[in-house]
């Protein structure tokens, strides 16, 4: 930041972490992106922890059990299912702040609001099959634990596949962000990540098979269809955190008058 | 042709061709393949001999001539960027039409080995040999067809006067080269591996 | 065009077909003759395409002329690309 | 008036109708008025669905709830556009609102699908029709999560919109904010099928849906305010 022209409310505090967040949501010029920002960082975390840890459903259980084996892996994880999917039902209102912000750089670009407004459309979609399908299905199967087995492993492959075989949106939203990239002469964001959308894009070709085979590389828990993607998914996922810190530390808002203020003093 | 151009071709200079985040891609997109070989070669040596068996139904001759027809585009592709460098223009689009030509012919070989496999009843979930077979060959596929996107800037950049990127041209070789180095290898993997 | 480049991206085309043609060598196995697993022949297929890649890497791709960075880690891809593939096909053969 | 029809004034007047029209479909669904309870037996569930009292009432009151479940979201709009009237130096919070606003109702119509499967065919396996009626329930109490979220970032644009008028006074904030605590405990009701947690209890869906009618009715009103408001200013300007 190099814009001196007014002099902030007050001074910048050197206290505790709190008195220094309560400062920055008072004077911070970025504050709105900020919070976006960091709701996205909580999202991504909570995500982690509860598919990785709490429900572990990620990795994915294996496709290829019986009926039996799936009632048991139900009753093994339920606490976790139920506890872990709760606190997801709620976070997962945190994702569109995501999706707002990822717009927003598009915004910022030398490409047509559609691509932005295409952007929110598609990800504000993708979180109810990518996401909530799965969690809604398995916390039908986990509440019930007299529930048929067979009716069970029909939860049990709908969550999965809702959560691995949600292919397009994801698809088409990359691409949408790759062309913007590539199209904007602001260079709000690298080429390079352009292209990097476009690795993401194609993971989500490899996908496919998923809803072919139920074991190995290509079964919904499979080393490409799964392990590869991952991995591709965290880096994409990693680059786009740090890019989009970098976009908003970048940002020079100046500390001045809002600009709707002086709207409203014509008003 | 500038002074800085004529460095570049006499080599006088380092330089990376095309936008260096292509190469970013490109060393991406090389890493996730050799995560998708070695995938394949962990399973392969679990059924070694029914790979070997399944591996016998591919023609090899159909796979060495689709190679050497991706080798003769790269060829095309290599030579359109010298002639561009070198401010021929006419000839560089001619070895972009030359490269879309055999691009072409490398779809209408994949496609017709395609219909012929699955006449034979051979498809994606036959074994687990086609599955990777399809597996790779489509993957490759989707490249390649990404590819022609990539011939078209370049073709758009030769076409008129006005726009003649280097940059852009030298970044669509660059990919186009890299749809022929991973056929190379999954040629390899696929067809001649035993 | 410049005939040194000429000849050069000529030669390149040549060998990296012939290599090619090379293949046609090993096809003992046409019409659904059973086919063999061999260590050095599987070995060997491997470490020549990676060559003929590399090939196609610093000649079409002019990573020859590229700064020392991009060719180094273009050859660390080679590498590593080789020692995953050769690790997995040996370890397999082992076993 | 001077200023063209923009049509604000209809979108908000669809507020008391649609009101009139959910809680007419939410009485006539025998199901809400006494929330069946979780702890019924497949049989249980399947003899609601069959009960030829309630059958049609179950599938009269979804069909409308089917052509109206996603009626708030013009009105929701509505909330986005007084969200660019903000001192916001960016117009991210109205983003956030308009994602919320496809996430909420699109849930709402995916659970009200499942109760119109649950009642399609009454004659099948009670099983399954306590597998439909489970995914409708689990759908409608648990996803609070894009309600919250329109809530909070309503509340916080609200308090960062600084100006001497600000669009929204500072209550309208607190208020959401409130309205949000109170949908959170309906996110963990699977954890338990009796008591106030269970999707038929006072927390799950009393307060919930409590919740929800009365923010749909003061941000109607305080939306209704707004643009008469502005309307007037506009019309003394000109």
């Amino acid at each position: 930041m190099n814009s001196t022209p007014y002099a902030p409310a007050a001074p910048r505090p050197t206290g505790s972490p709190l008195q220094r967040i309560g400062w920055h949501l008072q004077n911070n010029p970025k504050r709105e992106l900020w919070i976006a920002f960091f709701t996205m960082i909580v999202f991504y975390n909570l995500y982690g922890i509860i598919f990785f840890g709490v429900a572990r459903v990620q990795p994915p259980p294996d496709p290829n059990w019986d009926v039996a084996t799936i009632a048991q892996w139900f009753d093994d994880h339920r606490t976790g299912l139920l506890g872990g999917f709760a606190v997801t039902f709620i976070a997962v209102g945190m994702t569109v702040a995501s999706n707002a912000l990822i717009a927003y750089s598009m915004f910022r670009m030398s490409v047509s609001r559609a691509f932005a407004y295409a952007y929110i459309a598609l990800y504000s979609l993708s979180a109810i099959p990518g996401l909530l399908l799965t969690c809604i299905a398995l916390t039908v199967g986990a509440m019930r634990p007299e529930r048929d087995p067979e009716q069970l492993a029909w939860l049990y492959d709908f969550a999965f596949m809702a959560f691995d075989g949600t292919m397009g949106v994801f698809l088409i939203g990359s691409l949408i962000w790759m062309l913007a990239i590539f199209l904007d002469k602001n260079r709000v964001f690298p080429r390079w990540f352009g292209y990097l959308n476009l690795c993401n894009a194609l993971t989500e070709v490899v996908v496919a098979p998923a809803w072919l085979f139920t074991d190995r590389a290509f079964a919904w828990e499979g080393a490409i269809t799964w392990w590869i993607n991952m991995v591709v998914f965290i880096i994409y996922t990693g680059a786009f955190i740090t890019l989009l810190r970098n976009m908003i530390l970048r940002e020079d808002f100046g500390t001045g008058p809002l600009p709707a203020l002086e709207k409203a003093g014509h008003g | 042709m500038d002074s800085a151009t004529a460095m570049r071709a006499d080599r006088e200079e380092k330089f990376i061709p095309g936008q260096p985040d292509m190469w970013a891609f490109i060393l991406f997109e090389s890493c996730v393949f050799t995560a998708y070989f070695a995938v394949y070669l962990y399973y392969r040596k679990q059924d070694v001999s029914g790979f070997l068996a399944s591996q016998a139904q591919l023609d090899l001759g159909t796979g060495v001539i689709n190679t050497l027809v991706l080798l003769l585009s790269s060829w095309s592709m290599a030579r359109c960027v010298q002639a561009a460098r070198e401010g021929n223009h006419g000839a560089a689009l001619n070895n972009v039409m030359l490269t879309v030509a055999f691009a072409l012919a490398f779809v209408v070989s994949k496609v017709g080995e395609w219909a012929a496999k699955i006449d034979q009843g051979l498809t994606f979930t036959s074994d687990e040999f086609f599955s990777f077979y399809y597996f790779f060959t489509i993957i490759h596929f989707i490249h390649l067809l990404i590819g022609f996107l990539f011939l078209g800037i370049a073709w758009y950049q030769l076409a008129g006067p006005a726009r003649r990127s280097q940059e852009l041209i030298e970044t669509s070789a660059t990919y186009w080269h890299m749809v022929d180095f991973l056929w190379v290898m999954i040629f390899a993997l696929l067809y001649v591996l035993r | 065009m410049n005939t040194r480049f000429e000849i050069r991206l000529a030669a390149v085309w040549l060998v990296l077909s012939l290599i090619t043609l090379g293949y046609l060598l090993v096809d003992h196995g046409a019409d659904g003759w059973p086919l063999e697993a061999s260590a050095l022949l599987s070995g060997t297929v491997i470490l020549v395409a990676l060559v003929k890649v590399r090939l196609i890497l610093l000649e079409f791709m002019e990573v020859r002329y590229a700064p020392v960075l991009l060719r180094r880690l273009v050859d660390l891809w080679v590498i590593l690309t080789a020692a995953v593939l050769l690790g997995l096909y040996l370890a397999g053969n082992a076993a | 008036m001077t200023h063209q029809t923009d049509g604000e004034l209809i979108l908000l007047w669809t507020v008391p109708a649609l009101l009139l029209i959910w809680a007419s479909a939410f009485v006539l669904f025998p199901g809400f008025v006494q929330p069946m309870s979780p702890t019924l037996s497949a049989e249980e569930v399947a003899a609601f669905y069959r009960d030829p009292d309630n059958l049609p009432r179950i599938r009269y009151s979804m069909i409308v709830f089917n052509w109206f479940c996603v009626g708030l979201i013009p009105v929701l709009a509505l909330v986005m556009m007084q969200m660019r009237r903000m001192a916001h130096r960016t117009p991210i919070f109205s983003y956030c609102l308009l994602g919320c606003a496809t996430g909420g109702p699109t849930l709402f119509l995916v659970a009200n699908l499942f109760w119109l499967l649950a009642a399609f065919r009454p004659d099948r396996d009670p099983e399954l029709i306590q597998m439909f009626n489970d995914l409708a329930w689990v759908t409608f109490t648990g996803q609070v999560g894009f309600l919250v979220g329109q809530s909070a970032f309503l509340a916080l644009a609200i308090y960062l919109d600084r100006q001497e008028r600000p669009v929204f006074s500072t209550w309208v904030a607190h208020f959401n904010v409130v309205i949000a605590l109170a949908l959170m405990p309906a996110a963990f009701f699977a954890l338990s099928l009796e008591g106030a947690l269970a999707w038929d209890g006072s927390l799950s869906f009393w307060l919930k849906n409590s919740a929800v009618a009365l923010w749909i009715a003061v941000m109607g009103l305080v939306l209704g305010q707004n643009i008469y408001r502005q309307r007037r200013a506009a019309a003394l300007a000109a």
